[in-house]
Order: structure tokens, then sequence, then C-alpha cells
């Protein structure tokens, strides 16, 4: 790779928000207070926009060089020199950060936009946005870190963020559960994240060259193929550790399990950190070691099997909830599962396109609930919704365009980036039909619970009025400011609009998830791989990226034209496979089943819910509605187990260890007494006799001691007589 | 009428001594039990100034009995001292009533 | 006068202790100001040490030799290097805030003070001591103010926890001595000179190395506290008052561990390499890993957090035996921010016990919303404790773990996996004490007072700031360790491990 | 003749005052008799040829102490009780101890071996004392005027009348 271009304007991208979120929670009490919430609003906004400005220009300026020059590096200062190790704090923009880049502080910013609305009956705002500012800048942190351990600041620090603002109102104990849950599992990731790291420093130490920076990574890695740890090569064990991590991070099986309880943050929370950008780092993180990936088949196939289980089992439970948000957590959950999937069959891309198109039309279908359970007051359930579409139509458009997008209905953007995934998982050298066949059963259960959502929420009669009280339970924190803000809009009144704050955001996201399916427009359909184009000089290194462009710097300016000419050479390399098309209409097919299915028993009603699920069956029905009782399952036994541990070894450690201490301390004690008895009896009983038969002397002699000074002088002189005679007899 | 010798002196000085010792056994008054141990002393004297002039030891004895005069003035003035502040203390200076050291 | 700065840092506060024994007993504010004021100039010199170190030799620095007692060759003799400059700061910088988080001890003040400016001496004297004799000597008086500040001024159950402490350190004392002693006698000529007994390491036997470094790490074990050596701590912090504990959390524990860098190592390399499996290693990961357990299954927070200290200090026993330059640094740094991390922490918990007048997990509840800035900073040490990026421990922590793998890769498993539980006990307190609805009982505590906070505030800094940018700290232990690392690698080469190469130990 | 007589004389007024001292009833006659003993003493140190003695003896005794003796008796005892004042008790068991031990001493001197040198004229007496003191006795003559001076201040400290109080 060439050398990058230094820049020194990368870091304001971190560190404005930063800086924002700095001054929001060091002084954010005083400024609400002086100034307003407007004032709180404005320093949150505002730095995310200029880092959005920002990462364009920077977008600019890596469009304004030759493909394999895009690199730009912000070496900001020397951060952990010790031995060998040599970190800087370094920022680096490559085509695929820049596109991460632009999805945090474009959409986040949109979400900032949106939280201003959103939270508007929020006493303390400023705490709100000095999270959702540091959790921007800790995202952008690990998105630009040129460095692992860079990173994984960033990696931890979202974690965190996302922790704080899971427990936002820590005042129902539930939610602060939720957040430490949330914190705990991404921890055991983290746990793989950071022996991968470790295990990838060494085995190239092993060599003298050992580094954690990304770029030299790339350049070195060939030096560990064939090295072993634990007996296994040494490329597999280092990215199943990392997959450990990004199952982590992005919930995957077998770490999924906090996500769905992460709804109990707000939900601009949720669309930004829980859809839009937080759970796609994982999937960020192995597109951005693909090189190192492309050195582990075996994990590869691991990432894939777990892609496909994960998106499947969730699109299943997504079918079988209630509350408007868990759906939504659970289609997460599935989508995230087919960015895996593209990981795990090599598709980097394609993985990414899907997290970038998944980004938007995601965020818009949470902030689209928001905007529902804003309207409703925090009423979350949706058997008390229905008939939303006449009260909230602006709401209900985007929602809808969102749905068809996730559904994978063309021309909107789900379509593309899903097929695309599914295609791959077909036709890759990595993928198998099977993969195919669960993705696309996924895709259809996707289409079938995200039209059941739409349809309970927006078609039919408005259920709700009677309930509302039951929802400001839930979120008793905010049922004061409720009444006080909504004063026009009381018990059992129709539910509105939302402010413009909250649709001018859906609706620029419901633009996205039409638009960006056409950044990508598969070669099949005409299209020229524009997004993998950009992609490919940071993910050619794998055998499955496009060839390798060899072209001259395109003279022509503009985007659209100068991505056109990247794409050129590659737009048809692939040829085109007959049996792509049929693949692409099953799985169209497959979508409107699910619609259709969806119709007949959420709006004909046809088909009776409960009916429904008497024919799914009992069994499978409770399975999937209590979530295949991971939650319980973990419950029972990791998490028991790991307190009844730490009761045990408490216990040990009290009664046994100590025990042995105060144990050893009490037999000295003994001895003691023992040697003390001896001693007060016999050798100090004859001290006291000594002392006793002084005493009673000395009263029986205290007598002769009269003060009387004549008395003494007989005794005097009777002693001088009594020695003078006996000398002289 | 046979010389003057020894024998003289040590008669003269016992005598000395036992009324000496007689006052200070029977006085209960401090200053008179001070006046009798002076009689003692001063049979010391005797004793010593004369077994210095019989006993041909040059003036040794006579220094021993300047020591004890000087020590008798020394003994005196504390003596005397005491019986003042005696006085001051109880109103009387007879050494039966002054018994504070009694056992 | 002397001219030796470390000199004046040592016995400054045995002289402002000699002042205060001076004063009225009741005249309680001036003692306190005395005692703050016989703080600041070592700490002010602590800061121009810092400014003034030489960063890139790896000798002694601001020595001072002079004969003791000529007849037995002891010697006044100190100075600092890479290895202790960092201690000398931190108690320079624990020293100063902890007499004004004793502000509110009522009870004696003139003694407490008093014998807390004697434990200062000592300790610093500990740190900057060179010669083996003055240093027991430090490390005996220290004990004496130890003993009598937790036995007096304690909890209810002082007086245990004082002779529990008392008993357990003079075990180890007795150990030292009798390996101070061998040394001194080992040698001819006889001398308690350090340096001079580290330059004659390679004439030691084989069988004396192993009894001698056996028994000096009993002692310093004690003090860490490793397992299974350990069961005073929690006692002893539990009983102390907050001041004391966060300088036993603070400073005392780092004294087992420099004790082991400072003596065993160069003293006792091959021992050191023979060794540093089974004692450092392996203890240091039990360490971590039953630390982190028993403190969740804790209800009592001072003694969570004693056990954390546990946890934590299991990093620095791991790390100073991974012999690489990243784990070793990483030790010596986390020494370093477990001092400023751990004493936030019990500051903390004494703030909530002076209102509450209870430390009981459970018997908490929803303080967040009674006392927010009080659980800003909880956080913030909280996290800091977690190995959170961003905040110091998390450097240190992953340098350990990062240098752990090279030789030890299931170690560092077990050690790493330690942060998942560690985050466990944090967050479940946190949770239980702070979050959720606000506990009736505790609506009218007052928040954090501005003397609580002006305790925290240097830390907290020092927190923040070794987290982004470590580089200032690394730079001064880097050179001096990695020559100590050097030195026990190289005497791996010719001892009874030259031949298994470049990992000296891998089981 | 008229040295024997004389001495006789002497050493018989000696005794008689001797005697005056521990009989008298009044402690004033006491004092009187005691200065005639003493000065009977200092008469029997002329005969013994010990000059400087004898002057010392009247100087000191006569004028200093007994001087001394009769201030206190002044200061403790009013005028007008001095005949109550010298009250004296178990005279019988003292006389018999007194005379056992006198019997027993007289024995003792008439028994013991006295050795007695041939009886030269000696040289004057202040001389050979002046230079006996400023020679082999210097030390003991300088701790006595030590002993001397803590005496004076001691009986200074112990009559002061506030420190008593």
């Amino acid at each position: 790779m060439s050398h990058p271009i230094e820049v020194g304007y990368l870091r304001w991208i971190v560190l404005l928000p930063l800086l924002g979120a700095i001054i929001n929670g060091l002084f954010g009490a005083h400024i609400q207070k002086r100034l307003g919430r407007g004032a709180i609003a404005a320093i949150a906004c505002t730095p995310v926009a200029i880092a959005f400005l920002i990462s364009v220009s920077a977008f600019f300026q890596l469009l304004g060089l030759e493909p394999n020059q895009r690199f730009l590096l912000d070496d900001m200062s020397k951060w952990i020199h010790v031995g060998d190790l040599k970190l800087n704090l370094a920022f680096w923009v490559d085509p695929l950060s820049c596109t991460l880049i632009l999805v945090v502080t474009g959409i986040g910013g949109l979400i900032h936009l949106y939280s201003v609305g959103y939270l508007d009956d929020e006493p303390s705002i400023w705490r709100y946005f000095a999270y959702l500012n540091l959790f921007t800048a800790a995202m952008l942190t690990l998105v630009l870190g040129d460095s692992l351990l860079v990173m994984f600041v960033g990696w931890e620090g979202v974690g965190l963020c996302s922790y704080a603002l899971i427990g936002f109102w820590y005042k129902d104990l539930n939610n602060a559960t939720a957040g430490s849950k949330a914190f705990i599992v991404n921890r055991i990731g983290d746990f793989g994240f950071v022996l991968g790291m470790f295990a990838l420093y060494w085995c190239l130490d092993e060599s003298g060259q050992g580094t954690l920076i990304f770029r030299e990574l790339a350049e070195r890695v060939h030096l560990i193929s064939d090295q072993k740890v634990f007996g296994i090569a040494a490329a597999t064990f280092i990215t199943l550790a990392f997959f450990v991590g990004a199952t982590g991070k992005s919930a995957q099986i077998p770490l999924y399990v906090w996500l769905p309880d992460a709804m109990a943050g707000p939900t601009p929370v949720s669309a930004l950190i829980h859809a839009a950008t937080m759970v796609t780092a994982g999937v960020y993180m192995i597109a951005r070691m693909s090189f190192l990936f492309d050195m582990a088949p075996d994990t590869l196939a691991v990432i894939a099997t777990i892609g496909t289980a994960t998106a499947f089992l969730a699109a299943t439970i997504g079918v079988a909830q209630w509350d408007i948000k868990k759906v939504l957590a659970y289609s997460t959950v599935s989508q995230l599962g087919f960015m895996f999937i593209a990981m795990g069959v090599g598709a980097y891309s394609a993985g990414i396109f899907h997290l970038f198109t998944h980004a938007f039309f995601k965020a818009c279908l949470f902030l689209g609930s928001g905007s529902i359970i804003h309207a409703l007051h925090h009423e979350q359930d949706m058997r008390n919704m229905g008939g939303l579409k006449k009260y909230m139509p602006i709401t209900f458009l985007t929602f809808f365009v969102s749905t068809l997008a996730i559904a994978g209905i063309p021309p909107f953007a789900g379509f593309f980036s899903k097929d695309e995934i599914l295609w791959k998982a077909w036709s890759s050298p990595h993928g198998s039909g099977w993969i195919w066949l669960f993705g696309s059963m996924a895709a259809g259960f996707t289409a079938f619970y995200m039209f059941r959502q739409v349809f309970l929420t927006f078609f039919g009669e408005y259920r709700g009025g009677q309930a509302h009280g039951h929802g400001h339970a839930d979120h008793g924190h905010a049922a004061d400011h409720a009444h006080a803000v909504h004063g026009g809009h009381g018990h059992g009144q129709e539910p509105h609009e939302s402010s413009k704050v909250i649709t001018g955001p859906l609706v620029l996201l419901a633009l996205g998830a039409i638009l960006t399916g056409f950044l990508n427009v598969p070669g099949a359909l005409g299209g020229h791989h524009i997004f993998d184009n950009w992609l490919a000089p940071v993910l050619q290194a794998g055998s499955h990226g496009a060839a390798s462009p060899a072209h001259g710097a395109a003279g022509a300016h503009g985007v659209a034209s100068e991505l056109a000419a990247d794409v050129e050479h590659v737009a048809h390399s692939v040829a085109h496979d007959p049996f792509e098309y049929i693949l692409m209409s099953v799985s169209v097919g497959i979508a409107l089943f699910g619609i259709f299915l969806a119709w007949l028993v959420y709006e004909k009603k046809a088909i009776s819910p409960e009916r429904f699920s008497e024919v799914l069956g009992g069994v499978p029905y409770n399975l999937v509605y209590n979530k295949y009782y991971v939650d319980e399952v973990y419950q029972a036994t990791l998490i028991r187990g790991t307190l009844a541990l730490s009761r045990i070894l408490s216990a040990f450690d009290r009664w046994i260890i100590d025990g042995a201490v105060n144990g050893a301390a009490a037999v000295v004690r003994v001895v003691a007494r023992v040697e003390g008895a001896f001693d007060t009896y016999v050798v100090d009983g004859a001290v006291n006799l000594v002392g006793a038969v002084s005493l009673w002397a000395g009263n029986r002699m205290r007598a002769i001691q009269t003060g009387h000074i004549y008395s003494y002088l007989y005794a005097i002189v009777i002693g001088v007589a009594v020695v003078l005679f006996v000398r002289l007899i | 009428m046979i010389e003057i010798g020894l024998h003289h002196y040590l008669v003269v000085s016992l005598i000395v001594f036992l009324a000496g010792l007689f006052t200070v056994l029977t006085r209960r008054n401090a200053i008179g039990i001070l006046m009798g141990v002076e009689l003692i002393l001063n049979s010391a004297n005797i004793n010593y100034v004369a077994f210095s002039r019989f006993g041909g030891g040059g003036y040794d004895g006579q220094i021993f009995s300047i020591f004890v005069i000087m020590l008798a003035a020394a003994e005196a003035a504390i003596g005397l001292a005491i019986v003042l502040g005696i006085y001051r203390k109880f109103e009387t200076i007879d050494v039966e009533a002054t018994d504070t050291l009694r056992g | 006068m002397p001219t030796n700065p470390l000199t004046w840092m040592i016995f400054l506060p045995l002289l402002g202790a000699a002042v205060i024994l001076c004063l009225p007993r009741n005249a309680h504010q001036l003692i306190k100001s005395v005692a703050a004021a016989a703080t600041v100039p070592p700490l002010l010199m602590a800061f121009s040490l810092f400014q003034s170190f030489d960063r890139t030799i790896a000798d002694m620095q601001y020595v001072t030799k002079i004969p003791w007692i000529a007849s037995f060759n002891i010697e006044y003799f100190i100075g600092v290097d890479g290895i202790s400059i960092t201690m000398v700061l931190l108690t320079a910088l624990l020293s100063f805030i902890c007499i004004f988080a004793s502000w509110g001890i009522e009870k004696a003040v003139k003694g407490y003070f008093a014998l807390f400016l004697l434990l200062d001496t000592a300790m610093m004297g500990v740190f900057c001591a060179l010669d083996f004799f003055l240093f027991f000597v430090f490390w005996e008086v220290m004990l004496l103010p130890m003993y009598f500040l937790i036995g007096i001024w304690g909890g209810p159950r002082r007086e245990y926890a004082a002779i529990k402490f008392f008993l357990y350190t003079m075990v180890g004392s007795v150990l030292m001595l009798v390996v101070m002693l061998a040394l001194y006698f080992y040698n001819d000529p006889h001398t308690f000179d350090l340096l001079e007994l580290a330059k004659r390491a390679p004439t030691y036997s084989a069988t004396f190395q192993r009894f001698a470094w056996l028994a000096l790490f009993i002692g310093f074990a004690i003090k860490i506290p490793a397992f299974p050596f350990h069961t005073w701590l929690p006692d002893a912090h539990v009983e102390a008052p907050t001041a004391i504990s966060v300088i036993l959390a603070g400073v005392l524990l780092k004294m087992g561990t420099y004790g082991i860098l400072r003596i065993n190592y160069p003293i006792l390399p091959q021992g050191t390499l023979e060794f540093a499996y089974w004692c450092l290693v392996a203890l240091g990961v039990l360490n971590i890993v039953y630390g982190a357990l028993c403190a969740m299954a804790q209800t009592d927070f001072k003694k969570l957090i004693a056990y954390s200290s546990i946890s934590h200090m299991g990093y620095v026993m791991f790390g100073m035996a991974t012999f690489t330059s990243q784990g070793i640094d990483g030790a010596v740094l986390q020494m370093f921010n477990h001092g400023t991390v751990t004493a936030m922490l019990f500051l903390l918990v004494g703030v909530i016990y002076d209102r509450a007048h209870h430390r009981e997990i459970n018997g908490f509840g929803g303080i967040a919303g009674i006392m927010p800035f009080y659980t800003g900073w909880t956080a913030l040490a909280f996290f800091a404790a977690m190995g959170l990026p961003g905040l110091s421990a998390f450097i240190s922590e992953v340098l350990v773990l990062l240098g752990g793998w090279r030789y030890y890769p299931v170690m560092t498993l077990i050690a790493a996996s330690a942060v998942v539980l560690t985050a466990g006990y944090m967050l479940w307190t946190m949770q239980r004490i702070y979050l959720g609805a606000p506990n009736e009982k505790y609506l009218t505590l007052p928040d954090i007072s501005a003397r609580e906070v002006f305790t925290l505030v240097p830390l907290g800094i020092l927190v923040v700031v070794l987290g982004v940018y470590p580089q200032p700290i690394l730079d001064l232990i880097g050179v001096s360790l990695h020559k100590l690392n050097e030195v026990v690698l190289s005497a791996g080469q010719g001892g009874p491990l030259a031949s298994t190469g470049t990992p000296p130990i891998v089981r | 003749m008229i040295y024997a007589a004389l001495f006789y004389l002497i050493a018989g007024l000696t005794v008689f005052c001797a005697l005056g001292v521990a009989l008298s009833r009044n402690v004033v006659y006491s004092a009187f008799f005691l200065m005639g003993a003493l000065l009977g003493a200092a008469g029997l140190y002329g005969f013994l040829l010990a000059d400087f003695v004898a002057v010392v003896q009247i100087l000191v005794y006569v004028g200093g102490i007994l001087v001394l003796t009769l201030f206190a008796i002044m200061l403790t005892h009013q005028i007008a009780e001095v005949e109550v004042s010298n009250r004296s008790v178990g005279r019988l068991p003292a006389a018999i101890l007194v005379i056992v031990t006198g019997v027993g001493m007289g024995l003792a001197i008439f028994r013991a071996p006295w050795h007695t040198a041939p009886s030269g004229e000696p040289p004057p007496t202040t001389y050979g004392i002046g230079e006996a003191f400023l020679g082999p006795y210097l030390l003991p003559f300088e701790l006595a005027s030590v002993v001397l001076l803590t005496a004076l201040i001691g009986a200074i400290v112990l009559s002061r009348r506030e420190l008593r109080d």
C-alpha cells in the first residue's frame, strides 16, 4: 500500500463530538438552567454536523485520488511506546472507514436532531446529549483508529455509552439491568477481541515484525501463515478470537441476548446505537481485517454458519413479539446475521453495503416507531395501536417505505443489498445452498413480521386510548412532563403527527432507504457495482474482491462520473449466471409470500393469530414466543453459575483460608492459654507468694515504725549495747 | 596521784557521752535532743584528740576532730532549721506529736 | 543542610510530626494545617523530580550515600530510578490527599496526624532506600503507625483487624530479616548495599537463591497481598478509616511488588526465573480471577473494593513475570494506576459511609438521583477500575495482558476472562447502590462536598490524562525496567535455564 | 601537781555541765550547761596540746552553734513557757540503758590494750594542721566546704516561710 497522505483535520471528526460531550457532561446542568434546552441541543448537534461536513470533505478528497492511493492519515501524537510496541494516536480514512464515518456522522446527526424533538419532556436532556455525543466520538474512534488498540478504545467506548444510554432512565431498575447486561455481554466479546489482538501481535513478533497498525498488518500478515497457536493455525485462532469480539458487539449467537433488552433505552438511541452504528462494528471490524480472515477459511465457515443461524432464529423470534421495538430489535439481529453471512462467504463489500443500506432503513424504522411511541405517550405494545395511518401520515409513509426496503422488495435499498448477499452465499466458494435456503427463509420471515407490524400499527382501528395510563407507568420518570408538555392532548384523545424535528429526519432516512440501493445495482440488473468498486482497494486483498482495477486517473469530475469511471473495468468481469435471476425471483417471491401471509392474518383476518399459532403448533410457538428460552438458560447456567462460584469462593476465602489463619491463631491462643495458666498459677503464684509474704510481714512490722524519734534511738542504743556485750563476752 | 593519761580522758569522754545519750533518750523537745547530740559529738572529739596526743599519730586525730566540728555546725544549722519548720507546721516541737512518718 | 530532595521528602513529614507533637492537644485546626503543610513540600518536590528526572539512563539518580552504622557497613543510601520514581510520586500525592481526606477526624487528632506523618516518612523511605538495612528499618517503622491508625481510629472490629495486619506483616518481616542477614553474611566483605548485592548475584549458589527468593517472596507476597496470604486485607480495609484505607491500598500494597522488583529481581535473578511461573504468573492470575469472584459475592462495599484490589494487584504480579517490555512496564504502570484508581474508590466509599453510616450494598439504591455529582465521580472510578479505555487502568492492564501472551498464552486467557467478571461485579454494585428508585431513607443526603471533591480531583485528572496519554509515565519507567528485564533474562543464560532459548519458561 | 589539779577541775566542770544538760528541767538552762560543757571540752583540748582545735571549739561551738541553739529556743518558745518546755519522759528505762551501755564502754576502755607512743613534744599545731589541710587532706577539706555551703543553703531553704506554706 502506498504512503498515506498526511492531513490534519481528521482528528476533528472525533474531537468535536468529544468536545460537545465534555461541555454538556461537565456544564450541561448549568447551561440547561441558564440558557435552556435549545443551547444543549445546539452544543450537541453542531459538532456532529461539522463532523459530517468534514467527513464529506474527506470523502471528496479521497475521491480525487487514484483508487490505490485513497488513504488519509492524521497522526496526532505518540500514545504507547513500549519496547517494540509503538502505537500512536492516529486516525485514518480509506474508502471503508470513509463509508462508515459518513453513516455515523450523517445518520448520527439526523438522530441527534430527532432526539431534540423526541426527548422534549426529558428533564436532564444534557446528560442524554453528553452520552450521545460521547457515543459518536467513540464510534468514530472505532472506525477511524489506525491500529487495533485505538479501534479497541472506540470498541469499548461505544459499549460504555451504550450502557449509559440503555440505562438512561436509571430510576427504573429494569433499564439499569438491561444496560449492565449489554455491557457484560459486550465484555465477553471484548475478551475475544483482546486475545486476538495479543495473539496477532506476538505471532508477528516471532519474525520481529510485531505491530497492531492496520496498514502494517495488511503488509505483514503473510508472516503468520504457517504459525500455530494452541495447536491450530494462527490465522484461524486469531480470526476466531476476533469473531468472538464481533459476536458480542454485533449481537450474534450466542451473545445476541443483550440487544433486545437494550430497547429499554430511548428510541433514538436504539436507532443510532442498536441499529445503525454500534452493532455493525463487528461487521466493520471483520471487513477491516478481511486480509486476515481470508487466510482462515475455517473461521469464515464458522462465521457464515453463525450468521445464518442468527438471521434465521432471530427472524422467527421476531414473528411472535408484541412490543414494537422488540420486533425491530430482533429484526436488527436478523439483519446483522445477513451481514455476517456476507462476511462468512467472503463477500465483504456486500456485507458493508448491507450495513450501509440497513443503517438507513432500520434507523428510519426505529425513528418511526419512536414517533409512534412518542405520540402514544410511551405506549409500545402493538396490541394497543392500530389505524395510525390516518393520524400520522408522514410517519406511516416513511415507515412503510422502510418496511418495503427491509422486506427486500425491489427497487428499495434492502432488495439490492440483501439479494447481493444471498447470491454471494450461493455462488461464492465459501457459500452453500443451505446458507441461501435459510437466508431466504429468514428474509421471508422478515417480510412477514415487518408487515405484521405495519398492519397491526397503521391499519385497522385505533385500539389505544384506555391503555395510556399503562404506558405512563412504564416510564414513570417522564409522566409528569408528558402531561405538562402535551397539555392539549390528554387521555383518550387521538394521536397526532409528530413535529417537524421528528418527521424531517424520517423523510430523509426514507429517501435513503429508497435511493441507496442504486449505489450497487448488480451487474445482472445492468448496474455498475459502484459501491463494490469504491471499496475494492481495501477489500480486494482476498480472492473475492473485484479484480484489481488497473487504470489511470480518471480525469472526469463529479461524483457520479468519477465513480462510474472506477467501475468500468470490473462491472462485467463476472459473467452473469442465469441462476442469479432465478434466485432473485425466488427470494422476492418468498418475501411477497410473507407479506401476503401477514396481510391474511392481520389485515384481512382470514386466519386469526391464535389459529395461526395453533397451526404452527404449541411447542414451536411457545419456543419462539419465549425467544427459545435462551435468556433463561443463560440465567440458569452462566449467571447463576458464576454467582454460585463467587459465593463458594467467598465462603472458601472466609472459612477455609481465613479460617486457617484464624485457626492457626486459635491454636497459638490455646497454647498460650495453657502456658498462661501455668504462668498464672505456678510462676505467678510463686511470685505472688513472695509478694504476699512481704506484705504480711510489712503489715506486722509496720508497728515498729512509730514515727517517734526516741523509739528509734532506743533501738539504736540497745543494738549498740548488745553488740558491745557480745564483743566483750 | 598518777600521771594524767589516756584513760582519764577516755573516762571524761565516756561520761559526757552517757550524758548526751541520756539527753537524747529522755528529751521530748527537739532542741534538747539536738543538744544531746552535740554532747555525743564532743565526747567523740575528746577521744580523737586524746588518741592523737597519746597515740603519737601526728595531726590526724585533730584534723578529724575539726571535721567533726564542721559537721556538727552543719548539722546544727540544718537541724535547727528543720525544728523551726516543724514548729511552724505543728505549732510544737514535741517529737511525740510529730509522728507523721508512722507506718 | 542536605541537598538531596529525596532526603527532604522522606524527613519533612517526620519534622511535621515532631511539630505536631509540640502543639496543644485541642488546637485541631492548627494540627491539621501543620500536617497539610508538611505534605506540600514533598509534593512540590515530587513535581520537580518528575520534571528533572533523567529518562534516558537506567542508573540511580539523586543518590545520597553516607555511612550510618559504620561498624556494620550500614549506610544511609537513597536514590531513585525508574522503578521507584513512580512510587515516590504516588506516595507524595496520596499523602497530601489523605491529609484532607482525614479532615473529619475528631478523635485524638494530634495522635492521628502525628502517626500519619510518621507513616508518610516510612513509606517514602521504603521507596527511596537502597541499603537493605535502611529499607528494612523503614519497612518496620511503617508497621507501627499503621497498627495504631487502624487499631485506634478504625471501625468496630479494629483491634482484630489491626492485630491481624500486624501479625501477618511481622511474619513477612521476619522472613525478610532472615534473608537480609543471610545476604549480609554470605557476601564478603559484608554489605547491605542493594546495588552491590545485585552485582554479586552470579556468585550466589542455586540453593541459596532458591531459599532466599522464596523467603523474600513470601514476605512481599503478604504485602501485595497474594493468594493465600491475602485475608488480612479485607479486614484491615473494612476497619480502617477512609484515609488509611487509601494509603493501605494506594501505597502499602505496592511495597510488596516493589520489593520483588527491587530486591528479588536484580539480586536473585535465577531464583526469579525459576519461580516466576508458579509464584508470580500462576498466583498472579489466581489473584486476578479469585479476587474478582470473591468481590462479586461481597455485600460490604468496602470489602468489595478490597477484593477488587486483590484482583488488580494480580495484574502487577502477572505483568512483572512476563519478561517482556510490555508486561513489565504495564505492571509498574498498573502499580501507579491502581494507586490512583483504588484511592478514588476508597475515598468514594468513605463519602457514602460518612453520610449513611453503613456500607451494606443492598441497603442503598437510587443514590444517583440523590447525589448526582457523587455518582458521577463514582462512575468515573468504577469505569477506571473496570479498565475502560480512555482511563488509566486500561493501558496498564492491556500492556500486562499483551506481554503475558508471549510466554503464557493460557494464563493470559484466564486472566483476560476476568475483565468480564470485573465488569460484572462493578456494574452489579453500581446498579445496587446508585441506580433504581431512590431509597426513601436517604433522600436528604447532601451531595459530595467541596473538600471531598478536592481530594478526588487530582486523582481523577491523573486517571483521565494517563488513560489518554500514558507516555509520560512509560518514559519514566521504561529504561530502568528494560535494564532490569535484561539483567534477569541474561542471568538465565548462564544458569540452569540457559538451554531453553528465547522463552525463559513455558510450561 | 598543779597540772593534775587543773585537769581534774576542768574535767569535773565538763562532766558537771554535761550532766546538767541531761538533767536540767529548763531548756534555756540546758543551753547554758551545754556552753559550759563545750568550754570544758575546749580546756581539755588545751591540755592535750591541741591548741588549734581548742580555739576552733570555742569559736564554732560556743560562738556559733550555741548562739544558734539559743536563737532557736527563743523563736520556738515564748519566754513565759520556758518552764514547762523541757519535758523529759521515761527517765528510768533510759537511765538503765545508759548505765548498761556505760558499763560496757567502761569495760572496753579498761580492757582494751591501747597503743600508746612515747609522748614527745609535738611541733606547733597550727602550722602542721595548715600543711595537712592543703596537702594530703585537700580533697576532704574542699568537700567539707561544699558540705557547709550546701547546709547553709539547705537551712535557708528549709526555713523560708513562703515555701513551707
